[in-house]
């Protein structure tokens, strides 16, 4: 019976509008309302400049979102990178060339990103957890290698190399180079993420961990290759704060967290994994940002600040939502 | 007696500071871990991750029931005054540094809050072309309802209205965090590139100007703002800011628990407010402006000795031997902080 | 049995698996011979699934052997089932609902060019597979988006696109309609020739005798028989999967004699439209009355009774309740009028699959319910889930076992009982039966006569149009959303053409 | 029906230990630790003062568990609680009556709460993202209303009262009255989530929010109230923290989302919904106290007690997961 027809199957191709549209479209609308009311705002130099300094917190929010994508979050990172940056600044300071500082600091990232990922394979909990305390871990040990101290090299033969003048913007260049940077970091990653065979088994683990493992996927390695990697990225943050900013304080990275997250969530990645969007999280990282300047840029005043700064968040993630919506119903 | 001589050789004294990982607040602690060694007193030093007043509260109360004889804390919020006041009833005497906390009931160590922004804002107004200057004057506030900073914008903002022809901009809210500290400033300066001086309240604040100056190559606009970090300094080297007033964290540190062996070994009752003058320090590129007559010093010590924690004891050897062995002399009231 | 021949044989010897205090396997003893197909039944729980992954590497039995050519494992892990070309469809989808349909149907297996990913090809690869299966779907479409059938369709492709030599389909068409059913055993059937050896579980016993050479019956996780189809009857099959007194009473049931008459109209839709398939249908269903739903998977009868019940929105149309018109139907107002919906996809929609029989018993009567306290009490959640675990012979070990590792066929009867004891006026059973033993069926279908025989209205949607036939007074045939015809009284042959034509 | 098949249920009933076992045992070793080095930390009039100083953070954690169980998470309880107070703080210091005073604080959080709850329906945002903007609103609100000022009543009238007396221990009590209370809220807490329909259907939508739907539990509805209830118990903090320490400070609350999380989150409680244990919250809350004030206790210098937290963090953990893991084992 019934093998009478074999259709042919028309698997439609139907035009379909990328999922970081919505974002996209947030982040346009807040940049012409600040344009509207301060058109300097507009000014290609100061938007560059803005974006460069949330380039660090945007490449984070890159990463962040492979372990979201998994299914877990990292509340380690800032510390990471504040640590990372603190001994590659140390080994600059005591004499270390200073590109073999720099791979110090990156290796010391992922050797601390692999650090988690190992405790939460061997302790069977989720990250969340684990990082709540090596979280702890690794900014105690940054004020113990610094005695609570920031970290500046001041010596011209390290204050004059190539690093820090490409990154602390002393070299010419149209675009800033640490936004050069990231924009080819988010490249990697997002090829990464999609395309390679490492990032289909970070979703699928995200998506059904169970599923994953009875495909075969070796779960457990991946997950502590992806804390590797997200800490190696947090080295990477270090080193490029170092570099940007000449200096690491103590505090450095200790107020990420939120806004890195943010960053990725409002780029449309969710927290329950299986799902991730690279480049949303960069424009995540933009409206956070936008937002943030825009206040000041608008010339609000510091009482009112925060309250203009929550209303605005609303506002976007409102906007983003509307036309995720839309998207979806007409799709 | 033996009795005293013995407690003597025991004084355990608790120091608490409301953030670690802070370079100004560690000069203050290690000053402190100076006096201590100095009076051959133990020294217990914690204080919160993060600056909040119920958790340094908190901590006060831990380090109290863990047996000391004296605690000397910072106090940047109201909620820590009944919590502390309970202690001092209860027989540990305290004294305050850095943060003042109306109401609680012991001596406070720390700057003239309000005169040290009126010194800030003059000495920006004098660069900029004194009453007559006419233009925008930045103002970034790190950290909106922090009792110190409001006290210290009312002083930049009291001075500034000198000059009618100042119109000021903010404060903005420019947050602490040393890379959204940057960015705000960014911003400012990009939305009003026509200003005439960027005032920041807080540590990030000269080395952000500074750092956003350079960036937009911009020659024109004074920086000013507070403490002596070595990102600040190193600003004012290079002439991307322009000011900076210092807290004497030296002696923010080193006189609570000199106060603190002093009056308990000579049975001194301290529990009830008091201001000791810690001094304000003024420092540009090219004078550095010392309180207490301490000998001067040129930019070069300065950032010599923010590195040097001998190069700092030394120095302050003078004040050691006068105006902190005399600090009961020294005492004023409560009132004198804010005026 | 006999152990007579060695190579191209699969036997598996002793192999038991205890899960807590179940005895899922008990020392079963079994041979399968290469290139051909073999069933397997038994009672809901008797550790079919369970062998089938023992076999397939996803559980590892606590003891015995398996020999495969010749070779004895005294395990098997995901990685070497691989290696022996072992591929299994597993009764619980396992799939990942947020990724797309291609993604899906190559788990770990996709195809690189360099080190990316080489989508072009897996198209390539993944169309003939999924024509030959008649699965026409967007393979850019997010596999949460699809219908259970259409999922349970892909698990079926991703297993066959691994061209496995040992092929495990565990219950492969219970969410399947007709056509694609005998699609699917026409595809089994050619391949023992292909050189694969297919084990086949299934509680379909008509595609049991359709489609197997040897079928094999499982109780209690042993080996009752197993025997060439040759040998066998339908009777003894249910006899050996049933024990031989319930297989009498089974063979008893007899037809619905009530033909109702005269009953008030429970329900009536007219000319109902929803966002999806659905674009002009109208039934009513009487007091008394078993009324069936027949249609092709995507023809919008697999979306109906879940619009009707409120859980998808409607776009026109009116939905009337013994005369009252539902305004803004919805799920809780469905609940508040006691119409009851044992949903289609039972994992997404039906369990909670992490929390424990007790509280899934009371899902609706608690949560969904308004009436009675506002405290609960554990006594009162234990004393329901007693009752409907006896009621419908749940096989669990005890009550504060997650449901999810509950057998599939006494997953569904969690759902049917806690819908059932908010003693409903309407009951939507939308393809109740799947994955149930034939006891527990011909149970339901008793329970379903009497529902209706007490004066409720049943609307019975099934993916087995045997069922529809024996069990409703009337059956609404529908087509491209559009309810087409209404029949009473026909046979299965009959009924399928109307569906297909 | 099927008579001869029907087995007579036995409802096995093994002895189980409850599931707070693990964490209660992590504490306990804790305590036994610090005791051991500093005896006079187990004075039962110290051990009380520090759960008195934790009260506050345990009631957020036990009511957070409602949140986590249902699948979500709130940003913003910290400064719900922040603002609830600085209104009641100013309302006594208007003259208005305490006890009036103390329910507008309470009302003010109950709205906020519920404020989030009705966005995060309408918007159809998970209440992450939602409390992401909301935080800010509500802190930009404190701030306004205060102009950035500590709030501080100081009139002997308002201080007097019996409100300030009790719950800053001017009252003669062997209990801090604050912890009594607490404990009692807990119970309350408990009873609700695990003994009422309410509590029920919140474990329902976190289990499976697409099957509770289905099942006519009224999800938005259920949504809106446990957020209500999350700012009115962030209220009731708020209101309690004013009259403990007698003030409320413009960043008072702003540090709590952590602490309060991982109480939660340490007790017990797992971040992906359908389960949720409220006692396990307070035994966090006590982990996280204890080690606060261990390391302090011990006299730990700053420089290391962040380490020394972190290793601390994950000891307790260990322990926990290694008693729960046990328990699973050998029930
Ligand atoms: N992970 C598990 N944990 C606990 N018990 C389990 C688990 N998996 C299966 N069981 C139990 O083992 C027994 C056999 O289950 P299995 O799934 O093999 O049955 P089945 O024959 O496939 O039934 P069905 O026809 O309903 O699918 C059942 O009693 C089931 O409850
Ligand atoms: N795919 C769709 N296309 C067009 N409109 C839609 C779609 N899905 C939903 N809607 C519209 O949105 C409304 C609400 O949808 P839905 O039933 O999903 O919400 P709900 O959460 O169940 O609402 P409530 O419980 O408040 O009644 C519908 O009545 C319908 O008008
Ligand atoms: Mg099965
Ligand atoms: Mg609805």
């Amino acid at each position: 019976m019934l093998t009478e027809f074999t259709p042919v199957l028309k698997v439609k191709k139907r035009f379909k509008l990328p999922e970081e549209t919505s974002v996209v479209i947030a982040l346009l609308i807040l940049i012409a309302i600040i344009g509207a009311l301060r058109p300097t705002f507009l000014k290609p130099v100061n938007l560059l400049n803005l974006s460069a300094s949330y380039a660090i917190a945007a490449l984070l929010a890159g990463c962040i979102v492979f372990l979201l994508a998994m299914g877990e979050i990292d509340l380690s990172f800032g510390w990471i990178l504040n640590l990372s940056a603190v001994l590659a600044g140390l080994a600059m300071i005591a004499g270390v060339p200073i590109w073999i500082s720099v791979f110090i600091g990156i290796a010391a990232g992922t050797a601390m990103g692999a650090l988690n990922g190992v405790l939460t394979v061997v302790m069977r909990l989720p990250l969340i957890i684990v990082t709540l305390g090596t979280a702890s871990i690794f900014q105690g040990t940054s004020l113990i290698s610094n005695k609570s101290g920031s970290v500046v090299p001041t010596d011209k033969e390290i204050t004059g190399h190539i690093f820090f003048r490409a990154l602390g913007g002393q070299i010419d260049s149209p675009v800033p180079i640490i936004l050069i940077f990231v924009v080819l970091a988010f490249f990697v990653l997002h090829l990464t993420l999609h395309k390679t065979r490492f990032g289909y088994r970070i979703l699928a683990i995200g998506s059904n961990p169970e599923a994953a493992r009875l495909a075969g996927i070796p779960t457990k390695k991946i997950k502590i290759q992806v804390c590797a990697l997200m800490g190696g990225v947090s080295g990477v943050g270090g080193v490029l704060f170092l570099g940007f900013r000449g200096a690491v304080d103590p505090s450095t990275g200790g107020q990420m967290l939120l806004p890195v997250v943010a960053a990725a969530i409002i780029g449309g990645t969710p927290l329950s994994g299986g799902a991730g969007t690279v480049w949303g999280s960069l424009f995540g990282a933009l409206i956070v940002g936008v937002i943030g300047v825009g206040v000041v840029f608008i010339g609000i005043n510091a009482v009112w600040g925060t309250l203009v700064t929550g209303l605005v968040i609303i506002f976007a993630i409102g906007v983003d939502q509307i036309v995720r919506v839309r998207k979806k119903r007409f799709k | 007696n033996s009795d005293e001589a013995a407690s003597e050789e025991e004084l355990t004294i608790g120091f608490v500071v409301h953030v670690i990982g802070n370079p100004f607040i560690q000069q203050i602690i290690d000053a402190a871990e100076m006096a201590a060694a100095d009076l051959g007193v133990t020294i217990k030093v914690t204080g919160p991750a993060g600056a909040e007043g119920d958790a340094q509260l908190v901590a006060v109360q831990n380090i109290a029931a863990s047996g000391v004889d004296g605690i000397a804390t910072s106090v940047p919020s109201a909620s820590m005054v009944n919590g502390l006041n309970e202690i001092i009833e209860s027989g540990i005497p305290i004294v305050q540094f850095n943060g003042l906390g109306v109401g609680v009931n012991a001596p406070y160590v720390g700057e003239k809050s309000v005169a040290s922004g009126r010194i800030l804002g003059q000495m920006v107004l004098d660069k900029i072309g004194g009453t007559s200057a006419k233009g925008k004057v930045i103002v970034g506030n790190c950290y909106p309802g922090f009792p110190v900073l409001e006290n210290r914008q009312k002083g930049v903002l009291e001075s500034l209205s000198q000059a009618a022809g100042i119109k000021v901009v903010g404060p903005s809210d420019v947050k602490v965090d040393a890379a959204a500290n940057f960015a705000a400033w960014q911003g400012l300066l990009a939305a009003n590139s026509d200003a005439l001086a960027m005032v920041g309240l807080c540590a990030p604040d000269v080395e952000s100007i500074g750092k956003v100056n350079i960036a937009a190559k911009n020659t024109k606009t004074i920086g000013g703002g507070y403490d002596l970090t070595v990102g600040n300094l190193e600003a004012l080297a290079n002439g991307s800011a322009h000011i900076s007033l210092g807290q004497t964290p030296f002696i923010q540190g080193y006189l609570p628990v000199y106060m603190l062996v002093d009056s308990i070994r000579k049975k001194i009752a301290i529990n009830k407010a008091g201001f000791v003058d810690a001094g304000t320090e003024i420092v540009t590129a090219t004078s550095v402006t010392e309180p207490f007559d301490l000998p001067a010093l040129t930019f070069a010590d300065l950032q010599a000795m923010a590195t040097s924690k001998e190069k700092t004891r030394s120095y302050y050897e003078p004040v050691v031997q006068g105006y902190i062995k005399n600090w009961q002399e020294n005492l004023k009231p409560i009132s004198d902080e804010s005026s | 049995m006999s152990s007579a021949s060695t190579h191209g044989v699969i036997s598996v010897r002793s192999l038991s698996k205890r899960y807590g205090g179940v005895q899922a396997l008990d020392s079963l003893d079994l041979d399968l011979g290469r290139n051909m197909v073999h069933a397997i039944v038994g009672e809901n729980g008797a550790g079919k699934s369970t062998f089938m992954k023992i076999l397939s590497g996803g559980v590892i039995a606590d003891s015995g052997t398996i020999e495969i050519d010749g070779v004895i494992y005294p395990q098997i892990t995901v990685s070497l089932a691989r290696e022996l070309g072992i591929g299994i469809m597993y009764q619980e989808l396992r799939l990942f609902q947020h990724r797309d349909v291609l993604t899906n149907l190559f788990p770990d297996r996709e195809i690189r060019r360099g080190m990316f990913i080489a989508r072009k090809e897996m198209e390539e690869i993944a169309r003939p597979v999924l024509q030959a299966i008649g699965l026409k779907v967007d393979l850019y479409a997010t596999l949460g988006d699809l219908a259970i059938s259409d999922q349970q369709l892909i698990e079926l492709a991703r297993v066959m696109i691994e061209k496995p030599s040992l092929l495990i389909l565990d219950e492969p068409t219970s969410a399947l309609n007709a056509r694609e059913s005998e699609r699917l055993l026409e595809l089994v059937r050619q391949l023992p020739a292909q050189g694969t050896t297919v084990v086949y579980v299934s509680h379909r016993l008509d595609e049991v005798f359709a489609v197997a050479n040897q079928i094999s019956v499982m109780r209690n996780g042993s080996l009752v028989f197993s025997r060439p189809t040759t040998e066998l009857d339908r009777l003894t099959v249910i006899a050996g999967i049933v024990g031989e007194e319930k297989s009498e009473r089974i063979s008893r049931d007899s037809k619905h004699s009530n033909v109702a008459v005269g009953g008030v109209n429970l329900l009536q839709v007219e000319s109902l439209k929803n966002f999806g398939q659905i674009r002009d249908i109208s039934l009513t269903v009487r007091a008394g009355e078993i009324v069936g739903v027949a249609g092709l998977i995507g023809s919008g009868a697999d979306e109906l009774l879940e619009t009707l019940f409120g859980a998808k929105p409607i776009s026109s149309g009116v939905i009337t309740l013994e005369g009252k018109i539902q305004d803004s139907p919805s799920t809780q107002n469905s609940v508040k009028e006691k119409v009851a919906l044992v949903p289609a996809d039972r994992k997404r929609v039906g369990l909670m699959m992490d929390r424990s029989v007790e509280d899934n018993f009371s899902h609706v009567a608690v949560g969904g319910h308004t009436n009675g306290t506002v405290l609960i009490t554990k006594a009162g959640l234990t004393a329901r889930a007693a009752r409907l675990v006896e009621r419908f012979d749940v096989k669990t070990e005890n009550l504060d076992i997650r449901v999810g590792n509950l057998s599939g066929g006494n997953q569904q009867k969690v759902v049917i009982g806690k819908w059932l004891e908010i003693n409903p006026r309407l009951v939507l059973l939308d393809d109740p039966t799947r994955g149930v033993d034939i006891g527990a069926k011909s149970e339901l279908f008793r329970l379903v006569r009497e529902m209706a025989d007490s004066g409720k209205g049943v609307l019975f949607r099934s993916t087995e149009i045997a069922e529809l036939t024996y069990l409703c007074d009337r059956t609404y045939v529908i087509k491209n959303g559009v309810t087409t015809r209404e029949v009473s009284d026909v046979g299965e042959a009959e009924l399928i053409k109307l569906i297909n034509e």
